[in-house]
């Protein structure tokens, strides 16, 4: 039936390769997924009324972004020339349509966010006439950087999906669900963490609903996925950074259910939350790398794929042809 | 791009350009970078070119030389040429950086007896040094006769060993001028 | 090459080593035509030829000879071609003895000297007595200059009178040329080659086969060659065995036929023809001897005879207008043309002389142009001790080359042997132009000039060696403007008044005009000749190299020619000027049968127009144009006219293909294998074990590896051949200075079989240590199938591949250890080449030691051999056995 | 607007009005001598600078290991026994038997040549040794994964179809050294030469770096190709291994090479590339091989990573949905 691919390579080395991006795109991967879920949570007390999750929502999701945005840039071969990044818009670049994402998310961010530090100073910020156009845009500004919330969190998984890199590829139909579950829980990690209990209580179901959806896309991607692809996440540092994310999520989920109301233990689970998501970040990233550095993640997968649409009679796609 | 942006119109932005060519997933014309609509060979741009020969092996391939301001700027397969028809090898391709190598020697140098270093030297001094002692040596290791009483009037104090990269004509002058001065002991890389 | 059928490579990696000039066998191949590789290594050739055949290194004539014995069994030779172009029915003198007969030697070996004494070689004359050599009077027995003897004769071979030669057109009489041949080659079978070269009988039918195939009327066969074939002790009997088998298949002078000698460097051509070599003069008139040349009339009467078929019986005219070219108005009839003025040679001068005449401080001044010694010449150590030897050395190159910079950080001063501050050599280095900062003209492999544009002026110090050697010539002539002293007269009326551009610089093609010669007197004086043919020896011609006279016909620079390829017929004689007279295939008169009509339709070339009486077709004919195919002129005519209408091979003395070669070869008429100086291997064929002839020097520091059968064998059991890499040039000196180059070949490596790097533990990609009786360098190992053991003479032969681009140094991009380092020199006696492609090793894993460690390794395996002086360098291996007089044999004291 | 799949004429695609035809290479490696005038011809046209460790790379004669940000050619060096050319004999056969329909418009040539199983496939001699050789270039695909990926528009299609990195654009941002299937392009990192350690004391200069930190691959010598001149590691090749025109004359002769190889039973043959339908539509340089790609360290069935980009927007669009909901959810149930 389908010829067991036996594995030859050209001495060993890499087919595709892995892209050159450092540990600052693993922080950004994070960080969006915090800010992302922090705007969120800043417009869900924006309109219900608790203006401490609201503040510290709008200022995390502010900080979160400007560090992301940071370490995005210093990853740069050329950092002066960052603002290229939107001399286009092209639909398909998912770091194109990002970096309008991430602008547009930012501006809102912003606007709310410096609302929030004018009024914890109370109003000692040299604003002069602009401050009553701030206070009537603040609202507005909160709607606008959550609307980009959502896709700021989730077009990173895209932007690993659109690779030809094994493992992302191979993972691209359950990547957004994990990232977004992962923002979600790591959000609502830092808000129990920045917010009393008391106004928590939404951060503390949205983490558990985070959770949910982690440990759920999670095993669905790695399901999914062919399982020599996968193996890059079950190995190695990405494997051990995976796994610990895993326990962490299962802790701080349990501590946020059980005994969310308790200051001490919200703080804890935010903490285990936030490491969750920032492991599950690193490790699914680390994973990409090493599946990109070993040819056999490359030729495997793609032969078995190939046997497969044989075996099912379409022989006319394949790259290579007798004639 | 975005700081180059203010002075020219607001029309260059290529997002604006997109929409205008219709090349709404800006692959092509749409993102072309004023240097990239400028592009051109230095081939083209260069103010003479030569025929020569590559220096290497013996197959004789063609080459052409181009030059500007005075410098080699490229030197690529002459397709003229019957023999090699503008194909190169990987040393006659590399020769342009044979000319222009930085590890290059353009200076004269000399070492005196004994010495650890190099020094410099300028080119007539050299010259002149290596004159007096060509005479030197030759009248010291002069044979009118070998000890059979034959005529061989020849030194057997200088010696030459000749690359075979050497033009005819430089070929000419040295069996000349080394002949007439007595040096029978010349050759080169045929031999070798 | 584009034509032909069948392309043998042997003898050289065309593919890697002349890969442009390959894609004409890359277009014969897509034609249908087949490329065999014969070779030691699976090389960059093989791997696009269609057969690879592994040989041993050094057995290349036991293959050959066998072909030649496959064809003349088989009947498969080319019988009108034969009998009609060569001169396999000429009668062969009754003294003569073959090899068959003498157990490997010919009649007339003289152990004393070690050289031959040819008369017993001669053609049968008439009444039976023998065409002699005029003008040389009886010369029989040793002579002093005997042992020089091969390079005294220049092209053309020595003068043979042609009037009565004998011949039997029936090819019966044991005496003729082809049962002699014939004879020779009984005993070299299929099965003597398998035993031998270690080639299985069925590749050596699939050989044979296929060259056969592809000869005859319609279809032709294509030798090519290089080093592989000339650097062995034996090397021009290689090449000889190769023109016997491609004559008896009529493979010569015809399109996609004859031998192609690929030649190594841009203008090495162009370094024989106007050579700057010891033993010729421009046009490859030999240098005068001592003893043999001392006067005008002797140097003439001995190199070409007026009674002699052919164009080199007008030897004298070249020679005189050669004279006339250098010393002009000095040069006049009273005093022989000032033929006095030309040194004399005693004996063979070569540059591995040189260098024992540097060891033995005989040799002050050393000019290195170009030339990197130190890394590629044979026996490394040896040319460097000898530069230490030396008063002053000046070295003109583009790059600080080790043979410039050895007494700083050479080999030697790692190993202790010189300490920098005891080497009292000044070191003069003169940085040299590029080949784009000097207009001048190389003549490529296929005698093509081709002229090189000026496209920019040299930088900073550089100079081309045309302005060097000019301004060195005014100055040494001005220091000795006064001089009265009569050995200073030939400097003092050359003829070194060239004119000169702005920059003072002499106008190259000024000297190229002289090169081409001119008319000195009568109506058109100073214009240029356009033929060699118009050359006098009264004087009133000029010419600076006889063989390129034409090349400044009528005033125009026709190396400059550059009408594109495509604008003219695939021989392009528009394309640069070839010599002789832009003829672009030799002999090509052999390409029509005897009666003028061409062989076949396919293999049309050059024929005899009936109705213009003329010889006519794609090339210059190379025949006298006018001379009809049945004409017999008179046989008491000599030179041209004296050519037959079927007489090809118009520079020999009868016109003829010599399958016989009665002189003009110093080791022997016929080639015969003999084991190199070094090997393995005991000679199957005959008792002699090496070349008899062969040049040797007996030194403590050229101590031979002790060969099969003697004691001691078995410490060098493996056999090495150096070769070069595409990526590389020689010595490194214009690669390995360039980072584009260095980084595709970066170290030095050699290449070993698995089952020798089983055997001897090397590990794949690891260091190992190669060990000769002269010096021992490290590696790095490649462990490939390309390098296959072979089964010779009852025992696995291993071979070893060593590319030699590499050298100690500080200057280049990358450097390494030399592999000529471990060669020592025994020459090749007719052309002296040193044999660089076949010797002994060993080889263990592992870096080489450093410091004086190095020499006591190499000591301690010269005394585990037990090799000494006289190792590998008896002439004579059994003179009983041999029909010598045992009381004479004696090592040659040298 | 542009397709993400399948065949098209890439240049037209890019709206680009005045089109030429498209261009390419087709890479005959049955002839190729392994020479390596393909890479010196590159650099020396680029100014590439030299990069790797000076040290040999283990892997036959070929010590420049990958194509990358200073290498636009690479020679691969393979080889191989007997056993395994009948293997790659054996694959090509079964590639052949695929009973595939002649690609394209039915060429001149007959029908499929007749099944070729039974044809004696093993040449008079078959080679117990063999040498392989390819040099190895970007592929300028027709859906060019590089290109799609490139958020500042520095990766762009040529009116010629071919794909090229414009230095003065690009911010080195490396999404492209990812997106590309065959891993060609890459990001010249500073460090070009680390010269073994105990070289340390050679002074040997090397040419100053240009374009640090931007993404680097082969241009096909667009600023030659503006100027009508040929490519220039197709002008140095000496056996026109790399053989350089339009691109459908290029699969023309490559198919018309495959054909006559078969016929001499050289079945081990094939094409890579050549195939429209395939992952990325088909590549600008066409290749003939005679083992399997991954022998040479070609991706077996690469596939533009753009192609599922449509489903990739569609599951984000749904996670950001949930995401949405999960935050409404929790806000509602936190006041009821």
């Amino acid at each position: 039936m389908v010829p067991e691919p036996e594995f030859t390579s050209y001495y060993g080395r890499p087919v595709v390769k892995p892209a050159p991006w450092g540990d600052d795109v693993a922080v950004y991967l994070f960080l969006g997924g915090v800010a992302g879920g922090s705007a969120l949570l800043g417009l869900g007390g924006q309109l219900t009324g608790r203006p401490t999750l609201r503040r510290n929502a709008r200022l995390s999701a502010l900080a979160a972004v400007s560090v992301g945005a940071v370490a995005l840039v210093k990853d740069l071969g050329r950092p002066e020339r960052f603002l290229n990044m939107l001399r286009t818009f092209k639909v398909t670049s998912p770091m194109s349509v990002g970096s309008w994402i991430l602008s547009a998310f930012s501006t809102g961010t912003a606007v709310s966010a410096v609302a929030e530090i004018d009024r914890l100073s109370n109003d000692r910020l040299p604003l002069g006439p602009l401050r009553s156009v701030l206070r009537a845009v603040e609202g507005p500004a909160g709607f606008e950087a959550a609307l980009f919330a959502g896709p700021l969190a989730a077009y990173t998984a895209v932007l690993l999906g659109d690779t030809a890199t094994p493992t992302w590829n191979a993972g691209h139909e359950e990547l957004p669900f994990v990232f977004v579950s992962s923002a979600t829980l790591a959000s609502a990690g830092l808000a129990m963490i920045t917010t009393p209990v008391r106004e928590a209580g939404p951060a503390r179901t949205l983490g558990a609903l985070g959770v949910v959806g982690e440990l759920i896309a999670m095993r669905v991607m790695e399901h999914r996925m062919d399982p020599v692809a996968a193996e890059p996440l079950r190995q190695g540092k990405a494997g051990a950074m995976l796994k610990w994310s895993e326990r962490l999520v299962a802790a701080g989920g349990a501590g946020t259910l059980l005994a969310g109301r308790s200051r001490a233990v919200a703080v804890a689970s935010g903490l285990s939350l936030l490491a969750a998501s920032a492991l599950t970040r690193f490790g699914v990233f680390e994973a990409g790398l090493s599946s990109a550095r070993d040819p056999r993640y490359t030729i495997e997968p793609q032969k078995t794929r190939l046997a497969r649409r044989r075996a099912a009679g379409i022989t006319d796609d394949s790259i290579t042809t007798a004639g | 791009m975005l700081r180059n942006m203010a002075p020219r119109s607001f029309l260059q932005w290529p997002v604006v350009r997109q929409v205008r060519t219709g090349d709404l997933l800006g692959r092509g014309p749409s993102v072309t970078s004023p240097r990239t609509k400028a592009i051109g060979p230095r081939t083209a741009t260069a103010d003479r070119v030569v025929q020569s020969v590559c220096p290497y092996c013996a197959v004789g391939c063609g080459q052409r030389v181009y030059v500007k301001d005075e410098k080699v700027v490229q030197i690529e397969g002459d397709p003229d040429s019957p023999i090699s028809r503008g194909r190169l090898c990987p040393k006659g391709s590399a020769s342009e950086q044979l000319v222009n190598s930085p590890g290059r020697q353009t200076r004269v140098l000399y070492r005196a007896p004994r010495s650890t270093e190099w020094e410099h030297l300028d080119l007539a001094t050299a010259v002149d040094m290596i004159a007096d002692r060509f005479i030197e040596t030759r009248r010291r290791t002069w044979q009118q006769e070998d000890e059979a009483g034959r005529l061989v009037r020849r030194t057997m104090g200088i010696a030459s060993l000749g690359g075979a990269t050497l033009d005819n004509e430089e070929n000419y002058l040295i069996k000349k001028l080394f002949t007439a001065a007595g040096a029978v002991q010349t050759e080169n890389q045929a031999r070798i | 090459m584009a034509n032909a059928d069948c392309i043998v490579i042997q003898g050289s990696n065309m593919a890697e080593c002349h890969p442009v000039g390959f894609q004409w066998v890359a277009e014969a191949k897509a034609r249908g035509a087949k490329v065999i590789h014969v070779d030691p290594r699976f090389t960059r050739t093989s791997a696009v030829a269609d057969k690879h055949i592994p040989i041993r290194a050094g057995s290349d004539v036991v293959l050959l000879g066998a072909l030649i014995n496959y064809v003349i069994t088989n009947d498969l030779w080319f019988k009108e071609y034969v009998s009609a172009y060569t001169n396999a029915a000429t009668l062969v003198h009754d003294d003569y003895r073959d090899a068959e007969d003498l157990g490997g030697l010919f009649s007339g070996f003289d152990p004393e000297t070690g050289a031959y004494d040819k008369a017993s070689w001669a053609y049968a004359e008439g009444e039976g007595g023998t065409i002699d050599e005029p003008g040389a009077g009886s010369e029989h027995g040793a002579d002093a200059s005997a042992r020089a003897a091969g390079h005294t004769f220049g092209s053309g071979g020595p003068a043979l009178e042609h009037a009565q030669v004998q011949r039997d057109d029936t090819l019966q009489d044991p005496r003729t040329v082809f049962q002699i041949v014939k004879r020779h080659y009984a005993r070299y079978t299929p099965e003597m080659v398998q035993d031998m070269c270690g080639i299985e009988v069925a590749d050596f039918e699939y050989l044979a086969r296929t060259i056969s195939e592809n000869s005859g009327r319609d279809r032709t066969t294509c030798f090519a060659y290089a080093v592989g074939w000339t650097q062995h002790s034996l090397g021009t009997q290689f090449i000889r065995a190769a023109a016997i088998l491609q004559l008896l298949l009529g493979n010569v002078g015809r399109p996609g036929s004859g031998i192609m000698a690929l030649r190594g460097h841009a203008s090495i051509q162009g370094s024989t023809d106007i050579p700057t070599l010891f033993n010729l003069l421009p046009g490859y008139l030999p240098m005068p001897s001592a003893g043999r040349h001392d006067t005008l009339g002797d140097y003439l009467g001995a190199i070409a005879s007026k009674k002699q078929k052919g164009y080199w019986a007008d030897a004298d005219a070249y020679t005189i207008s050669l004279l006339k070219a250098w010393w002009g108005e000095a040069a006049r009839e009273e005093n022989d043309w000032a033929y006095d003025y030309l040194p004399r040679l005693t004996g063979a001068h070569g540059t591995y002389e040189t260098v024992m005449g540097m060891l033995a401080d005989e040799v002050e001044g050393y000019f290195l142009l170009g030339q990197n010694p130190a890394v590629g010449s044979a026996h490394g150590r040896m040319q460097r001790l000898g530069m230490s030897h030396l008063k002053w050395l000046v070295v003109r190159d583009l790059n600080l080359i080790e043979s410039a910079t050895w007494w700083k950080d050479g080999p030697e001063i790692e190993s202790g042997e010189l300490r920098t501050e005891d080497i009292e050599t000044e070191v003069f280095f003169l940085p040299a132009a590029s080949h784009v900062e000097k207009a001048g003209s190389f003549t490529q492999t296929q005698r093509l000039l081709q002229w090189r544009h000026q496209a920019v002026a040299p930088p900073g110090e550089c100079q081309s060696e045309l302005q060097f050697f000019f301004e060195l010539g005014q100055r040494i002539r001005e220091k000795l403007a006064g001089s009265d002293d009569e050995r200073d007269r030939p400097l003092l009326d050359l003829t070194w008044d060239y004119p000169t551009d702005e920059h003072g610089d002499p106008e190259p093609e000024a000297v190229l005009a002289e090169i081409n010669g001119r008319h000195l007197d009568g109506p058109d004086a100073g214009k240029p000749l356009s033929a060699y043919t118009e050359l006098r020896p009264d004087g009133s011609t000029s010419a600076g190299c006889w063989i390129y006279t034409g090349v400044y016909a009528d005033g125009t620079n026709h190396a400059a020619n550059r009408k594109p390829g495509r604008e003219q017929g695939p021989a392009a004689p528009e394309w640069g000027w070839a010599w002789p007279a832009n003829r672009r295939i030799l002999y090509n008169r052999a390409s029509a049968d005897p009666q003028g009509k061409p062989w076949s339709e396919r293999k049309k070339y050059i024929w005899w127009d009936e109705d213009q009486r003329r010889w006519v077709g794609d090339d210059v004919p190379d025949f006298p144009v006018d001379r009809a195919p049945g004409s017999q002129p008179d046989p008491a005519l000599g030179g041209p006219a004296a050519l037959s209408g079927d007489d090809p091979f118009i520079m020999q003395a009868d016109g003829k293909g010599w399958l016989f070669a009665p002189t003009g070869l110093v080791d022997g008429p016929l080639p015969t294998h003999y084991e190199a100086q070094e090997s393995p291997v005991a000679n199957a064929l005959y008792t002699q074990q090496q070349s008899p002839a062969r040049l040797v020097f007996p030194r403590p520091d050229n101590l031979s590896a002790p060969s099969a059968g003697s004691s001691g064998a078995d410490v060098y059991p493996y056999v090495f051949t150096t070769y070069r890499l595409t990526e590389h040039h020689t010595a490194g000196g214009m690669s390995r200075w360039l980072p584009y180059l260095s980084e595709l070949q970066p170290e030095m490596f050699c290449e070993v079989s698995p089952e020798l790097a089983a055997e001897r533990g090397l590990e794949p990609y690891g260091w190992a240590t190669i060990i000769s009786p002269r010096s021992a360098i490290e590696a790095k190992v490649i462990v490939t199938e390309r390098m296959t053991p072979l089964a010779v003479g009852g025992h696995t032969v291993h071979q070893i591949g060593l590319p030699y681009h590499w050298g100690v140094g500080k200057n280049a991009v990358v450097s390494g250890d030399a592999a000529n380092d471990l060669l020592g020199v025994t020459l090749d006696p007719n052309v002296q080449i040193q044999e660089s492609k076949v010797a002994s090793c060993d080889i263990r894993p592992g870096r080489r030691p450093r410091g004086a460690d190095l020499l006591a390794l190499v000591a301690e395996y010269q005394a585990r051999a037990g090799t000494t002086i006289e190792t590998g360098n008896r002439a004579v291996t059994d003179p009983a056995a041999e029909g010598i007089d045992p009381g004479t044999d004696s090592t040659m004291e040298d | 607007m542009g397709q993400l799949s399948g065949p098209t004429d890439p240049a037209a695609d890019a709206h680009w009005e005045h089109s030429h035809p498209r261009k390419g290479f087709f890479t005959d490696t049955s002839i190729c001598i392994g020479c390596k005038a393909c890479e010196v011809a590159c650099k020396e046209w680029n100014h590439n600078p030299q990069d790797g460790n000076l040290e040999l790379l283990e892997s036959s004669y070929d010590n420049t290991g990958a194509l990358g940000a200073s290498t636009w050619r690479h020679v691969a060096f393979v080889e191989q026994g007997r056993e395994r050319i009948a293997e790659a004999r054996e694959s090509g056969r079964a590639l052949v038997n695929l009973g595939m329909p002649p690609i394209g418009p039915p060429s001149a040539a007959p029908a499929i040549a007749p099944d070729l199983a039974e044809v004696d496939t093993t040449p008079p001699d078959t080679a117990d040794f063999r040498w392989l050789m390819s040099s190895d270039v970007c592929k300028h695909c027709t859906h060019a994964g590089c290109l799609d990926v490139c958020p500042t528009g520095a990766l762009f299609r040529t009116e010629f179809g071919t794909v090229v990195v414009q230095d003065d654009v690009c911010n080195g941002c490396g999404t492209c050294v990812a997106g590309c299937p065959f891993g060609v392009i890459e990001r010249r990192r500073d460090g070009t030469v680390a010269v073994a350690a105990e070289r340390e004391d050679q002074h040997a200069q090397h040419p100053a770096v240009p374009n640090v930190g931007i993404a680097q691959k082969c241009t096909l010598c667009y600023d030659r190709l503006v100027a009508d001149e040929t490519p220039a590691c197709a002008k140095a090749c000496p056996t026109t291994s790399i053989k350089f025109g339009d691109h459908d004359d290029m699969v023309e002769t490559a198919k018309e090479r495959v054909a006559d190889l078969h016929a001499q039973g050289l079945t081990e043959a094939r094409l890579y590339g050549a195939n429209e339908l395939d992952g990325v539509g088909g590549t600008g340089s066409v290749f003939l091989l005679l083992d399997e790609p991954e022998v040479y360290g070609l991706p077996p069935d690469p596939r533009v990573p753009t192609a599922d980009l449509p489903t990739m927007y569609r599951r984000a669009g749904v996670a950001v949905v949930g995401m949405v909901a999960a935050a409404a959810l929790a806000f509602l149930r936190g006041r009821a």
